[in-house]
């Protein structure tokens, strides 16, 4: 049984119009036997924050391409990407990449 | 003809002595400024700060490439542009108002479109390209190019509130397609055209991009290979990122040569190299 | 005479389509930008990219002061200033450059040494206040006639590679003497003369220090009162310090009138307000 | 008996000219009785780390005017100043403040 993880989400770049304009998230995830995967984050993130328009940041298992991931300040292909396991007080940041200029 | 400044004139001892007296750069930094070359994709709010702070510090040639002309709605970042020049080239007006502030500077406009057939001779015949650019199929061009020419790209960019800075295929560092192998959906890419952008943020972007090439040219190295400066201008916050290394399967990297470069990147990105089309829905 | 003005004509909305749009600031901030008057104590380093992105971004009123003339030196990171300009007084070389780029602002120019006779009624005059000065009795006589005067006061420096940013003043913040009681040492103060100074930091921190300005001119409030932002070149690495709250015991702010002004700031801080020593013993 | 104390020294605006224009310095500081103190660790600077003029960085048994030292991100005064007892791994910052424009 692991203990309950707590988890800041952010959103930046305009991502967080996806979720009401709000950008910072606290979070606590339920209890679960095994820890929390960043897979099974983004279910939870599908299912209780996103309002409108899912494809716009979930494409299949993983989030659409121009959305860069960080766990803790880090790029999470260095972390292990979807099969991460989150640690309690971790933050994950989801960032929409800029083409303006 | 190639830049070959041997020694500083008194004029620029007297000139440039405010960072001459910097020890990390120094008389050896000045030479190598001056005889390095910059390409600026894009004289807007980015690349008018980028190249009128590199003008200013000295750098030896200063490519200055856009299509595009002046509009009122430019004026409110791109400040190197005027009200009496609405209509002329935006490469020329850059080129005319920087030769007042240093004339020493070797400036060359170019008003076209980057294109596949153009962007890799043009970036051979430069040290250093600085992406000023506003769309996603010229960033995937200049990317690729860079690629196959070997050439260090400092990437800079600016929506609404926000800011992001970068430098691709420098010392070993990632490019562009290892950090974004997929170009995004068409319809989640907003332009500055329809999300806005508040002016001081491509300044402050374009200034911070100017630095970093003036420390990759100058030779004491950028800080942003494999990190990602983000800027939020609404919470005043600045943030490092550690970004993944060099990818082996990178489409670009894995053969960096003329052949990554496609054909045509505004239908593998599904959008279109200008934002007129929008911009004009929008008035 | 006041600023005045209730609607956006139809030149307006073109000119600042791209921030009108973006919903913090929108036409409500616009109109407030436009009815709002700005005094930039020094038209240098922070002052030049300061002046140009408030003017660009539609600011109603521009005090421009420096007793300055253009230098040779200056044009390294003076960007409003030219070649065929040296020996002309910066403010007025900053307003005529400006009026090219945006003529609805009104600029005002005062040739002239900020002085403790003056500063008091020249800061009245004016909603906010940038302190883009280059000396240590010049901060104090500023922050000391905002308090008297009840003004914010967004204060930005830069010397080497280092940049600073804070806002005093504003909102029941701390004032530039709860945080420095005491004036330095005058053998520790280091002007640009001496240390040296790269471009593009004044650059970045005076595209900084106008986007608190446009933040507080609109009503948005700024990220700075009671946080410093300490940004560092070299390493590209940005820091936001939480400072200390505003001091009872501050020798301004205990007293917030016009008796907090003292009579001669270049004995209370043992240092001259001006750098033209310092520079001609350098040359 | 207090634990060792690891602090992250850093100087900087100038302040790490006296240096020798080293910016981070990682110090172990020697077991002691009680715990470290500000005002202790400023002596131990001065004996250990200054070089040359330590009247440009330390005036009476407190830093000159116009150096701000921050604990972990914020304002000394918030933290008790001299009096401020140091805890294993704090970060403590030393800047000159800058005047140029
Ligand atoms: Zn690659
Ligand atoms: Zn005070």
């Amino acid at each position: 049984m692991a203990a309950p993880v707590s988890v800041l989400l952010e959103f930046g770049g305009g991502a967080e119009l996806l979720f009401d304009g709000i950008k910072k998230h606290h979070v606590s995830l339920p209890d679960q036997p095994n820890p929390w995967t960043l897979r099974q984050l983004l279910c939870w993130i599908r299912q209780n924050l996103l309002k409108e328009r899912p494809e716009l940041f979930i494409q299949g298992d993983t989030v659409r391409p121009g959305i860069l991931v960080l766990i803790n300040d880090s790029d999470w292909e260095l972390m292990g990407e979807l099969d991460y396991e989150l640690q309690d007080r971790d933050n994950v940041v989801f960032i929409s990449t800029l083409h303006g200029g | 003809p190639d830049l070959d400044k041997r020694a500083l004139s008194n004029a620029d001892i007297l000139r440039f002595s405010r960072q001459l007296v910097l020890p990390e750069f120094g008389v050896t930094g000045q030479l190598r400024l001056a005889n390095a070359s910059v390409l600026v994709i894009g004289c807007g709010g980015l690349g008018c700060p980028l190249a009128q702070y590199l003008a200013a510090a000295g750098i030896g040639r200063l490519g200055l490439l856009d299509y595009d002309v002046v509009e009122m709605s430019n004026l409110h970042r791109q400040v190197l542009h005027a009200e009496n020049r609405i209509g002329t080239p935006k490469s020329q007006c850059v080129a005319k108002s920087l030769r007042d502030l240093n004339s020493g500077v070797e400036y060359v406009p170019y008003h076209t479109m980057l294109s596949p057939d153009l962007a890799l001779n043009l970036i051979q015949q430069y040290d250093i390209i600085a992406d000023c650019s506003d769309n996603v199929p010229t960033r995937y061009l200049v990317n690729d190019a860079c690629v196959a020419a070997g050439k260090p790209l400092v990437s800079a960019s600016a929506l609404r509130w926000d800011g992001q800075l970068t430098v691709y295929n420098y010392q070993g560092g990632p490019c562009y397609r290892c950090l974004f192998p997929s170009p995004p959906p068409p319809e989640t890419v907003t332009n500055c055209a329809d999300g806005g952008v508040l002016g001081m943020v491509p300044g402050v972007m374009g200034c911070l991009q100017a630095l970093e090439v003036l420390k990759i040219a100058s030779g004491i190295g950028s800080s942003y290979s494999g990190v990602m400066l983000m800027y939020n201008a609404l919470d005043g916050r600045f943030r490092n990122i550690k970004i993944r290394a060099k990818k082996p399967d990178c489409a670009a990297c894995a053969n960096a040569s003329a052949s990554v470069i496609l054909k045509d990147y505004e239908s593998f990105c599904g959008s279109s190299a200008s934002d007129k089309c929008r911009m004009l829905n929008l008035l």
